[in-house]
């Protein structure tokens, strides 16, 4: 069982790794390698090697804008360079919207006497941390048990056994990364380009229980010692609003192939979550000396709201 | 007639009342001092709170035909403790309500004292953060002594308009910090005794470190969690808490908001923590994270009751995580 | 000082010792009652059948009990006198049991044990006298001695431990006795060695019985070594020092496994009073019918160290030492941590009983029980690394089948943590009910 | 298979009181803890959940002797799936101020475990009359559930009933957030627990 | 094998039913669908032009859409107004391409009909048609003219903006001189009873009147509304209102350059929403004026 949980977390770990490992690979421009946001009113470029200074201090030489505002340039206010040449920190008048990505055009840039032509960049927002805030934001921040309530029929139903827990948010996360990402496809490829978007609700659900059944089929084949161990909770999936709602969530934010992959695994991952934690605590309520009225199901609702309550400490965060 | 019981026959002079009245009185001095800083209705708030949760004790108790066990002091420190969280500048009929849902709700709908998941004083404020959004979060009074200094921004037009150091630390930054109290060294000179705004408890640094002492020195606390919560909240703060990485001011943050309070007092609460030492650590540290990563990335200026919330259902897990060494385990179990 | 001092890693609580009430009062006879109620089950193992009939006449010190097969040891007449019957007495564990009743025989002489050399004498000789004599670990259980002594031939034993800790509070016999007779223990230390064919031996004494250190440290110091090595080794103050495990790990620092005996690790452990009683039968060849009982607790007039017979109704001890004081509340066989409360005088002395305990009710805690705060302080006194306090949760709630796996089965009741419970939850009480219940 | 003995009206009143779904079979309870935060929400959203299952249940009774039994289940699904559809539809189309309230949640009546359970247990051996007034049940059930819920939290937590104001002030605004939406289904499922203990004993009484 | 037919035919029937059932109703309700919220936004916008049900429009108020796109040709970026102009008698549409300096670059006919102006799709085939493949178009955003008769009545600008939460979306409405007649919060997931009460008219209220010139420097300050200003605020709507008129307009005059009092505990919400508005009407004043420069420096027949 230990070796079975093992195994899929790191294959999870491993598809997060490669995931990213795939969208740091986009350069822009030879000489410049790195673009950022700094403080509220700074865009930092750094460059490959020396650049000239009078070159560099010109504000002329740089045009800055929001990216749908491509006529209203951003007013540069001071230039400054760094002794070894090699990173020009532009400051503005006003603070930067960061959440929009900004297009940053270099003119003639010149190093050493020799120009090296135009760049224009996009500066936006480290992309992996966006990522990485749409997998925590789906995970814990917008909790899709605490804060969304979703999922809740399974919840309830299977956090009684932490064991069982474990094996119902593993299994899930499993098939709601791949409906997800087969929804995804068929979403962008499909229906949106056919206008079809009212098929959405047939789809979605066809490929929910499609994922189950090729899930339920391939774990049988390839291990069945994990289908043992996981099989029962497949049935149990597909009753589970998460995995249908991610689906539609994707569908009406526009999301590209990996952010829609971090939402999904997020989804999953708050799913396993939160349900390891409610049973946890409901293997100690078991214990507890609960009014009988309240016995079972009411009382797991009543720490529900007090996970809720607990989990308004993340209202209004944002990491990235 | 001569009892017959099981052995032991002796037992150690402790009692559950003893601990929990050596608490309240663990608390009493910064509700004292609090009464200096901001007044009188600190007082009144801090009363109306602990008679709340008494009756609501008694009540709950009464209604699901338990023994009333009022005496043991439980409530009382449940009381006291949601009172020294919430504003001092808030009505003073809040905390009946808080203490309905701290009370009721949360400590014996689950079963009675020990089956707790949450701390009942801490979801009480969340409750009452959740309820009245306004007044916990923005009737903060400015210290007697000077007040005129704390009117926040502007020309201030009744008395409930100053901020915390934490808001103005999170949306002004330092610098306007620094033109409130003078300079640094008065900054932390007063943190450390209490004149600053805050909740009405959670000022004196100073008073609270030494209550919290005494428990550590009666044994009824253990070191870990208050430590590893102060450190991690410090060491986080000071990573990630600047402009740049490892420039962050770790002493002002263990020294404003709630740090201590929450370190000594409530995440010790015995019910809501774990009870091994590694298991300590690692609650104290996870507290902590969370507290800077609401502090710096979250929608509140402060984290400590909610990072400590978010920890407490963790508690089961950890616990059976981290047990005690078995002296000898069976063989194959 | 304290700390410096070998102990057991984990658990233990510190009980207040409460030994000053005896410590100084040396050990006095018991004048010998009108009737002894001999038990036929005294200790680990079958009960013995009797040997004598009704109206059949016995010296002090003749057999009058004895197991047929099985796990056991003899037991002696304790006075001189005739049977009166073969009965049912009060009994501390079991509310009756099988007794030999024996009217004593006022104008009879105390019997005398003349001392003889037993160097030289051969492994299964000595066994056979401390069988004989009817020697059982008085200290605890009460485990045959000669069975003890007697390991599988694949164990390498190669310590002996004599337990002088006596870590239970109010209890002074086996300090008086190392005060009193420290040259016969290490005399007995020797036999047990030699018994064994090996040469340690270590005797374990905590730190608050600093004169019996001392006089133990003489006593090894004049025997001559005779190539044997037997050394003191004062522990720290910490209840329970004296149980077999700790004692093992405090001293030799081994783990004795779990649902393992001592000499799994090589070691055996011998409690001082037991070591005395076999030298006394080895060298005096007298059978074990009396010993040393602590009679303490506030609720007697004259707390004292008493030798008596066994078989001795408590009631006659408490009227020689003046009867009982207003407001007792409990009457303890034994330590008052492990010990068994009774509810009546009328039960006689066994040869386990080391202390009878009159305790008055600011003594003993009788405030009602509350629920488990998760305080944590049962695991930090537990000194077997379990969960008590999940125990009694478990148990409380009617779960108590699932108590297994936190280990219940390894609990020797020590009591430390319902010493330290304050919730003052009957934790041991639970645990025996899970053991109950887990077992089926 | 037999079907069903009862009278129309017991059908009914077996949704609402004894099989209520929210809070006796405790199925479908996402809508109940996260929209139902007010009266109009949950008669929307009670009205939505009526139709898709009178709809799909009367499907499914009129179809019953024409599906296969391997395809038993993808029939339902796909069933569900259709009428959740036009209800989304027609729900975006005729009143979309209370469709965006709903947000995502008519579109996951769907993955409702309510409706899938009455047509296995139900209409699939019932004439379409008798799955009708099933259906008609377990829609007010559903209906009744969220309404109530929904009662209480307007009411607490806005001071209104329907948008109008009733109290002229907020209460506890805590109740228009999810949490409590947790505890308002905790506590009535507490309160029908109770009335059952209640009902329960007073029958043994007699 | 025949089963296996059964099944297949039966589950293609059931697909192709439940198929023509969805098709149906979508066709039906789509035209519906998209008429309602056309009619929403109306409203939204009547709404902020200050006319209701008991004070309609007059007939003569006509509302004009532009829509702004980005197109973009290798490295080169130009502005695309899809402008309503006169077309035989009625209204039609043309594309006027601008350099991103304010200069004119081309000038298009568009194949769109004033009904279908309002749906992107449309749009989106009516430009394919216009430009040529190497240039790709991206919608950037979309203002209302409205006009009453000949006059320009008032920019209607629909915006949106990060918040405390998620994104704000807004509708906020300019006279020509740019000052604020009126801001509504078309949707928002703020906190309730904190950064939800951005939508409560003590709030946004406070916006009407400021001009353009106060806008540039709008600030949050974090003070206690004033009474009398809360009142007045929530007088408005023309609700009977028990301050006399007299004593309104004094409240007005007094309070008509003051910067916007943040919500109590929601300061966030509020500097949100300031910034948001700011830099709406900065970014629009800029362009609009541009926009009328190249439309009258061309002649283009623009109906707005």
């Amino acid at each position: 069982m230990n070796i079975v949980i093992r195994k899929c977390l790191l294959a999870a770990v491993l598809t997060v790794l490669a995931a990213f490992l795939t969208t740091g690979c986009a350069t822009e421009h030879r000489f410049i390698k790195k673009t950022a946001f700094k403080d509220t009113n700074q865009i930092v470029i750094e460059f490959a090697g020396p650049v000239d200074e009078a070159w560099a201090k010109n504000p002329s030489h740089y045009s800055v804008y929001e990216k749908p505002d491509p006529d209203i340039k951003l007013k540069i206010q001071t230039i400054t360079l760094s002794p070894d040449r090699k990173t020009v920190a532009l400051t503005f008048a006003d603070p930067l919207n960061q959440n929009q990505p900004h297009v940053l055009t270099a003119t003639g840039i010149t190093s050493e006497g020799k120009s090296l032509g135009t760049a224009i960049l996009s500066v936006k927002k480290v992309y992996l941390g966006y990522l990485f805030s749409i997998l925590i934001g789906a995970m814990i921040i917008n909790n899709f048990v605490f804060t969304k309530y979703l999922g809740l029929c399974v919840f309830f139903g299977t956090s009684q056994k932490k064991s069982t827990a474990v094996g119902m948010g593993i299994t899930f996360t499993i098939v709601i990364v791949v409906s997800a990402m087969m929804a995804w496809f068929l979403y962008q490829f499909v229906l949106r380009p056919y206008r079809l978007n009212f098929l959405q609700i047939v789809v979605f659900i066809g490929l929910v229980s499609l994922s189950v059944q090729a899930v339920d089929t391939i774990l049988r084949k390839v291990n069945p010692m994990l289908f043992k161990a996981f099989g029962v909770y497949l049935v149990l999936v597909i009753a589970n609003c998460i995995i249908i709602a991610v689906p539609l969530i994707l569908a009406d934010n526009e999301y590209n192939a990996l952010e829609s992959l971090m939402l999904a695994l997020g989804a999953g991952l708050g799913f396993l979550i939160a349900l390891f934690l409610m049973s946890s605590v409901r293997e100690r309520l078991e214990l507890a000396r609960v009014p009988p009225t309240y016995r079972g199901l009411p009382i797991a609702f009543v720490v529900a709201g007090l996970f809720a309550l607990a989990f308004l400490g993340f209202s209004g965060m944002s990491i990235f | 007639m001569l009892t017959v019981s099981v052995s032991p026959h002796i037992k150690s002079g402790e009692s559950v009342e003893k601990i929990m009245w050596t608490v309240v009185v663990c608390l009493l001095p910064p509700l004292i001092l609090s009464v200096f800083i901001f007044g009188v209705q600190t007082l009144i708030i801090s009363a109306v709170s602990v008679a709340s949760c008494v009756a609501a004790e008694a009540v709950s108790q009464k209604l699901l035909h338990r023994p009333i066990t009022i005496k043991d002091g439980s409530a009382v420190i449940t009381g006291l403790l949601m009172a020294y969280v919430i504003p001092p500048g808030v009505p003073c009929w809040i905390p009946i309500l808080g203490a309905v849902m701290a009370i009721y709700v949360a400590k014996h709908l689950l079963g009675g004292i020990g089956f707790n998941i949450f701390n009942p004083a801490l979801i009480g404020r969340a409750f009452l953060m959740a309820t009245f959004p306004v007044a916990m979060t923005s009737a903060w009074l400015p210290p007697i002594r000077d007040a005129a200094v704390f009117k926040y921004m502007g020309s201030g037009i009744d008395a409930v308009s100053t901020a915390t150091p934490l808001y103005v630390l999170k949306h002004y930054g330092i610098g306007a910090l620094m033109e409130k109290f003078g300079s640094m060294s008065a900054i932390y000179s007063d943190f450390l005794v209490g004149w600053r705004p805050g909740c009405i408890g959670e000022t004196s640094a100073l008073l609270l470190l030494l209550g919290g002492l005494f428990l550590i020195y009666k044994r009824y606390i253990t070191w870990h969690i208050p430590v590893s919560v102060i450190v991690s909240v410090a060491f986080f703060t000071w990573v990630f808490g600047g402009e740049k990485f490892f420039t962050g001011n770790p002493l002002l943050a263990i020294l404003s908001g709630g740090v201590f309070l929450g370190a000594f007092f409530m995440a010790t609460d015995y019910v809501t923590s774990p009870s091994q030492a590694p298991a300590k650590l690692i609650f104290g540290a996870g507290i902590g994270a969370l507290t800077v990563l609401i502090r710096l990335k979250g929608g509140y200026p402060e984290g400590v009751c909610y990072a400590i919330l978010l920890m407490n259902p963790l508690v089961p897990a950890l616990e059976g995580w981290f047990r005690p060494k078995r002296f000898a385990p069976q063989k194959g179990a | 000082m304290n700390d410096l001092l070998l102990t057991f890693p984990k658990g233990g609580v510190h009980p207040p010792e409460r030994k000053d009430l005896t410590e100084h009062s040396a050990v006095e006879p018991l004048p010998i009652p009108e009737e002894v109620e001999i038990l036929l089950n005294q200790h680990f193992g079958a009960p013995c059948n009797p040997l004598v009939k009704k109206k059949d006449q016995v010296a002090e010190g003749d057999a009058v009990g004895e197991v047929d097969k099985g796990l056991g040891a003899t037991i002696h007449a304790s006075v001189t006198g005739s049977v009166k019957g073969v009965g049912l007495s009060a009994h501390p564990i079991a509310v009756k049991a099988p007794s030999i009743l024996i009217q004593t025989d006022p104008s009879a002489e105390p019997r005398e044990w003349q001392p003889s050399d037993w160097k030289g004498l051969s492994r299964e000789e000595l066994l056979r006298r401390i069988k004989n004599a009817g020697i059982v670990g008085i200290g605890g259980a009460g485990f045959p001695t000669h069975v003890k002594l007697s390991p599988p031939p694949d164990a390498k034993v190669d310590t002996l431990i004599l337990n002088g800790a006596e870590c239970e509070p109010y209890l002074t016999t086996d300090h008086r006795l190392m005060l009193e007779h420290a040259e016969k223990i290490v005399e007995g230390a020797k036999i047990i060695l030699t018994v064994l064919g090996i040469k340690d031996c270590r005797i374990g004494i905590e730190a608050n019985k600093l004169d019996a250190i001392e006089a133990m440290k003489t006593a090894c110091g004049k025997a001559s070594p005779n190539g044997f090595n037997v050394t003191v080794v004062p522990l720290k103050v910490k209840y329970p020092q004296g149980s077999e495990k700790q004692l093992i790990q405090s001293i030799t620092g081994r783990r004795v496994p779990g649902f393992g005996l001592p000499f799994d690790v090589g070691v055996i452990v011998q409690n001082v009073g037991t070591t005395k009683a076999i030298h006394d039968a080895v060298v005096l060849q007298k059978p074990l019918y009396e010993k040393v009982v602590t009679v303490s607790g506030r609720g007697i007039a004259r707390p004292a160290n008493l030798m008596v017979r066994i078989g001795t109704r408590i009631s006659d001890i408490a009227s020689y030492l003046g009867g009982t004081l207003p407001g007792l509340a409990k009457v303890v066989l034994g330590g008052p941590m492990m010990g068994f409360a009774v509810s009546t005088l009328d039960i006689p002395v066994t040869k386990t009983t080391s202390g009878i305990l009159f305790l008055t009710e600011d003594e003993i805690d009788a405030r009602p029980y509350g629920q488990c705060i998760r305080c944590g302080w049962c695991l930090d006194a537990c000194p077997m690394g379990l969960l008590p306090n999940e125990i009694g949760v478990y148990v409380e709630a009617g779960h108590a089948g699932d108590t297994s796996q936190f280990g219940v089965f390894e609990c020797f009741e020590c009591g430390c943590c319902a010493y330290a419970c304050p919730a003052k939850r009957p934790l041991v009480q639970f645990i025996r009910l899970a053991k109950m219940k887990a077992k089926k | 298979m037999p079907a069903t003995t009862k009278t129309n009206f017991q059908l009914v009143s077996n949704g609402i009181l004894n099989e209520n779904p929210i809070f006796r079979l405790a199925l479908s309870m996402c809508p109940a803890v996260g929209i139902s935060t007010t009266v109009m929400n949950g008669l929307m959203l009670g009205i939505a959940v009526l139709f898709v299952q009178v709809f799909s249940s009367c499907t499914i009774a009129a179809i019953k002797n024409y599906i296969h039994p391997r395809i038993r289940i993808p029939t339902y699904t796909l069933t569900i799936a259709t009428w959740v559809t036009v209800i989304d539809l027609v729900l975006a189309a005729y009143v979309p101020a209370a469709y965006k309230e709903m947000g995502i949640f008519v579109k996951l009546i769907v993955a409702f475990a309510i409706i899938t359970m009455r047509l296995e247990t139900f209409a699939c051996k019932n004439t379409v009359s008798a799955s009708f007034w099933d259906g008609i049940g377990m829609g007010f059930g559903f209906m009744f559930g969220m309404v109530a819920l929904g009662f209480v939290r307007e009411l607490l937590g806005m001071g209104t009933l329907l948008g109008y104001d009733v109290l002229g002030f907020r209460p506890l605004l805590f109740f228009v957030l999810p949490a409590a939406g947790f505890f308002c289904v905790g506590i009535m499922m507490a309160v029908f627990n109770y009335v059952e203990i209640v009902y329960n004993r007073k029958k043994r009484a007699r | 094998m025949k089963q296996i037919i059964r099944i297949t035919v039966g589950l293609t029937i059931s697909c192709l039913i439940a198929a023509l059932v969805m098709g149906s109703v979508f066709v039906i309700t789509d035209k519906a669908k998209r008429h309602n919220e056309h009619v929403n936004v109306q409203q939204t916008m009547l709404g902020l032009l200050g006319y209701s049900t008991s004070h309609p429009a007059p007939p003569e108020l006509k509302l004009y859409s532009i829509y702004r796109y980005i197109f973009t040709d290798g490295n080169v970026n130009t502005l695309g107004y899809v402008l309503p102009v006169l077309k035989g008698g009625g209204v039609g549409y043309q594309l006027m391409e601008m350099d991103l300096d304010g200069g004119f670059v081309a000038q298009h006919p568009l194949d769109l009909a004033p009904e279908d102006a309002s749906e992107s799709a449309e749009r989106s085939a009516a430009l394919r048609k216009a430009i040529k493949p190497p240039k790709t178009f991206s919608y950037a955003d979309a203002t209302i003219v409205a006009k009453l008769g000949e006059k320009r009545l008032a920019y209607l600008l629909p915006g949106e903006f990060p918040g405390f939460k998620t994104f704000i979306h807004v509708m906020l409405a300019l006279d020509p001189s740019f000052e604020i007649l009126g801001l509504e919060i078309t949707e928002q997931e703020e906190d309730p009873g904190l950064g939800a009460e951005i939508k409560q008219d003590y709030f946004k209220n406070q916006f009407k009147g400021k001009s353009f010139k106060k806008i540039k420097e709008l600030h949050v300050v974090k003070e206690p509304l004033p009474e009398e200003y809360k009142a007045y605020l929530e007088s408005q709507k023309g609700k009977e209102s028990p301050i006399p008129k007299a004593e309104l307009d004094v409240i007005r005059s007094r309070y008509q350059d003051r910067d916007i009092y943040a919500l109590t505990g929601a300061t966030i919400s509020s500097k949100a929403v300031t910034d948001g508005v700011k830099n709406m009407v900065a970014k629009f004043a800029y362009r609009i004026n541009r926009l009328d420069k190249v439309i009258s420096a061309r002649n283009i027949p623009a109906v707005f």
